[in-house]
């Protein structure tokens, strides 16, 4: 899957804005919106609250977890701790980038956050190919992974998987009787 | 008689359900039908009553914005909610004529051998689809070099050249359903077979084989 | 996988090919030690050495794995191939010490494909070539990942040199996990871009044109 | 050795990286056909002669010829194969009308190969419903925003947007236009996206 795909999920999420127009409410397919009233904090999709933002119709809300001390606590867990702790949302990164990209004036320290959830990221995806290097080297067939997300499985699932599949090709090699008797490539 | 009757009943059965999904929901299972596809080794049942709804609401939207006049504040969400459709759509039927076209004879190869009442794997149209690319393809290979070839060597089966989907690929899943006792097998002679229970929430990586009935049932969804 | 529309035929892995992956024609091209069993009439000429009409029984030659595979046959010997060096037990023993240190390109560059291949000739030591085989690649699993995956910050080219085709392969699937990701840092991820193809035949076409 | 002309094939397409179609080699296939034919030839004489005169001795090189005949088989289906993989692409990634410069590397069943991959593909499209069914060929990527800002990288002629206003593309002209009227313009190299 491409990062991009995985950013579009994230998009789905809901976030508050606090829109500077009034408009009746929207029948989307995917749901209702609104009404929107200027001043009155309202939820949306993170792709309309972008576009709202972008064409300077709304600020956003950042969402709770998006706060330095609240991070810098998550960060010292994430680190203490050998196994994955619980992230605040399952687009964390994504949400993070999106945010502060697009409306980092509405958000407090913004570049401590950008660092804070660099610091989260990078000790997980540390963890994450530990885990990954065990789970080869002890054959496993099956592993656990709460908390994970999807962005992080998705830097490593090509490379993991594609490994997986060679090693049960070269597994299969010391069952001879698995293999088709006569051979029939030339 | 009472043939009759069941029969009313379960039409009945699947009328109600068909009128309970909202819209919203409905774009809920092409995501995860799309999820599933992208992330499964194999192709999954079609869901071409999916496609269809979601396509007639798509039509239906383009239809109503025609009459809004240009401008309106409403009609450019409402055209970016159509686009993000619209990809996950694409994207999901996209993956699925790639695995038709990658596993062709193996595809169609099931297609054939299905029971009556078991769900087809494939849509009319991609049916259609799979037919002609064997056809087209075998014909040009019969064109271009088999048939200038020894008698005996003018056919090459093609089930046995195309590679068949790897069942045993291991899969990234999230549970939706809990689900008890599933067994897993050991991947050496030393090791013994286990159990596990796949609670509602949790994540697992595991072989696809073990829990692809899951996936047809919406019990896992692959991740 | 949507980006990229050329998707060719895998190949096989292990003791089974692929009908149609040109990396397992290519790897069954590799030819083995042989010494022929009994005589093959008419085929002199296939052995460069030699000037008779015949090959005659006992002959030692090389020949690629896909004739040696097709001749070859438990009940009734035409042929016996010798184990390349690399799957023997001196080698075995130093991929078992220390499988990071070996230069597998330079060995191979099919190691484990050859290697999974030989296991079609019977041998009493066929158990511990695929040991070997398997010791060897989640031995090596963990610099693959981490340097694919750009851990340590450091050239990995010479690494990569070193690789066997098939870790190759997986060290570049693992890049393009870690490229997409940081393209996506980046914001470059949803650019629309020209396809690479497109591109690659505009640039033969102008050398095409210069002569 | 035998089957070294296949080989020559085989090593051809592998050397065209990242799915370019190379010339279709139809000197090498005549090649490989002919040494078949050849082999086959051989092995009839030999196969004739041992059942005649009880010439078991000459199995093993029947049997030898007969593998290389599986083994050009096996060649030249995989570089057919391999070929059709290539032409697939072109037409995801180029639209439906190809260059001829690329039209030229093709040999008279892969043109019609093409032109019925395109037709069946046409075809499913249509048939997903709607007033014009769905082209899948688009939206390759999330959709961002509706309108994109490009840049023209040659001339390009003119181009109608769905309200009917009909815009110059000419080089180095830059425009805002809806995102899917370009990007097909885009993958073929016509436009380039501007990020801001």
């Amino acid at each position: 899957m491409d990062a991009s795909e995985v950013e579009f999920l994230a998009e789905k999420e809901t976030v508050k804005i606090i829109p500077n127009f009034s408009l009746d409410k929207i029948y989307l397919i995917g749901g209702d919106l609104g009404p929107f009233n200027p001043g009155l904090p309202v939820d949306v999709p993170v792709w309309l609250a972008l576009n709202l933002k972008q064409r300077q119709k709304c600020r956003i809300v950042p969402p709770a977890w998006m706060d330095v001390d609240k991070l810098e606590e998550m960060r010292d867990l994430e680190r203490k701790e050998d196994t994955f702790t619980p992230v605040p949302s399952p687009y964390y990164m994504e949400l993070t980038k999106l945010l502060l990209n697009y409306a980092s004036d509405n958000i407090p320290k913004a570049d401590e956050i950008r660092t804070l959830v660099k610091d989260i990221w990078d000790t997980r995806i540390a963890k994450l190919r530990l885990s990954a290097d065990s789970f080869i080297s002890q054959l496993e067939a099956h592993a656990k992974l709460d908390n994970l997300t999807l962005m992080e499985i998705n830097t490593i699932r090509a490379f993991l998987l594609d490994s997986l599949n060679c090693m049960y090709k070269l597994r299969s090699n010391q069952q001879p009787g698995s293999s088709k008797g006569q051979f029939t490539d030339f | 008689m009472s043939d009759a009757l069941s029969d009313d009943g379960s039409v009945n059965q699947d009328d109600s359900q068909e009128d309970v999904m909202t819209p919203a929901e409905l774009i809920a299972k092409l995501e995860e039908a799309w999820l599933n596809e992208k992330f499964s080794p194999e192709l999954q049942e079609n869901k071409s009553e999916v496609v269809e709804c979601v396509m007639e609401q798509l039509t239906h939207m383009e239809e109503n914005l025609q009459r809004v006049k240009k401008g309106d504040a409403k009609a450019s969400i409402h055209r970016m909610e159509i686009d993000r459709i619209r990809f996950v759509l694409s994207s999901y039927l996209r993956s699925r004529l790639q695995k038709i076209e990658k596993f062709f004879p193996h595809v169609l190869e099931k297609e054939k051998s299905r029971g009556e009442g078991d769900p087809s794997l494939l849509s009319p149209e991609e049916f259609a689809f799979a037919k002609e690319y064997y056809a087209n393809t075998e014909t040009y290979l019969k064109a271009v070099a088999l048939k200038h070839m020894p008698p005996n060597l003018q056919t090459v089966d093609m089930l046995k050249a195309v590679p068949e989907p790897c069942l045993d690929s291991f899969v990234f899943l999230r549970v939706k359903e809990k689900q008890e006792n599933i067994l897993v097998e050991p991947e050496t002679d030393d090791q013994r077979e286990y159990v596990v229970d796949l609670e509602e929430g949790s994540q697992h990586l595991m072989r696809y084989r073990t829990i692809a009935p899951l996936v047809s049932t919406g019990a896992v969804q692959l991740i | 996988m949507d980006t990229q529309s050329y998707l060719p035929v895998q190949p096989g892995v292990g003791m089974e090919e692929n009908f149609l992956s040109l990396d397992d024609i290519l790897l069954s091209h590799e030819r083995l030690p042989i010494r022929t069993e009994c005589s093959f009439p008419r085929l002199g000429f296939l052995d460069k050495s030699s000037d008779s009409q015949d090959i005659p029984e006992g002959t030692k030659m090389e020949l690629p794995l896909w004739l040696s595979k097709g001749l070859y046959e438990k009940k009734r010997r035409v042929l016996s191939v010798e184990l390349p060096k690399v799957y023997r037990e001196g080698w075995r023993t130093v991929f078992n010490a220390d499988p990071n240190v070996v230069d597998l390109h330079k060995m191979g560059p099919y190691y484990y494909g050859l290697g999974s291949q030989m296991l079609h000739f019977d041998s009493p030591e066929n158990p511990e070539i695929a040991q070997t085989l398997l010791q060897t690649f989640m031995g090596r699993f963990r610099r693959n990942m981490d340097s694919s995956q750009n851990a340590y910050n450091e050239d990995t080219s010479a690494l990569v040199e070193r690789l066997d085709c098939l870790e190759k392969a997986l060290f570049s699937s693992g890049q393009s996990g870690l490229n997409s990701f940081q393209s996506w840092e980046k914001g470059r991820a949803s650019q629309l871009t020209a396809s690479s193809l497109v591109l690659n035949y505009r640039k033969r076409k102008i050398n095409d044109i210069q002569p | 050795m035998f089957c070294e002309k296949a080989m020559e094939l085989i090593r051809e397409l592998q050397r065209s990286s990242e799915g370019q179609l190379p010339a279709f080699n139809e000197d090498g296939l005549r090649q490989v056909l002919q040494e078949m034919e050849a082999l086959y030839e051989q092995n009839q004489t030999d196969v004739n002669e041992a059942k005649a005169d009880g010439r078991a001795d000459l199995i093993p090189s029947i049997k030898l010829r007969h593998c290389c005949l599986l083994r050009n088989q096996r060649c030249l289906t995989a570089y057919l194969y391999d070929r059709l993989l290539r032409i697939r692409a072109l037409r995801w990634e180029y639209g439906s009308v190809l260059p001829a410069n690329v039209r030229f590397h093709m040999c008279a069943e892969e043109v019609q190969w093409f032109s019925h991959y395109k037709k069946s593909l046409a075809s499913f499209m249509r048939s997903l419903g709607g007033a014009e069914g769905l082209d899948i060929t688009q939206d390759m990527k999330p959709p961002k925003s509706l309108y994109i800002q490009v840049r023209c990288l040659k001339d390009h002629g003119e181009l109608e947007i769905d309200d009917g206003t009909v815009i110059l593309l000419k080089k180095n002209s830059q425009h805002f236009l809806p995102r899917w009227k370009c990007e097909q313009l885009i993958r073929q190299g016509v436009l380039e996206h501007v990020m801001s």
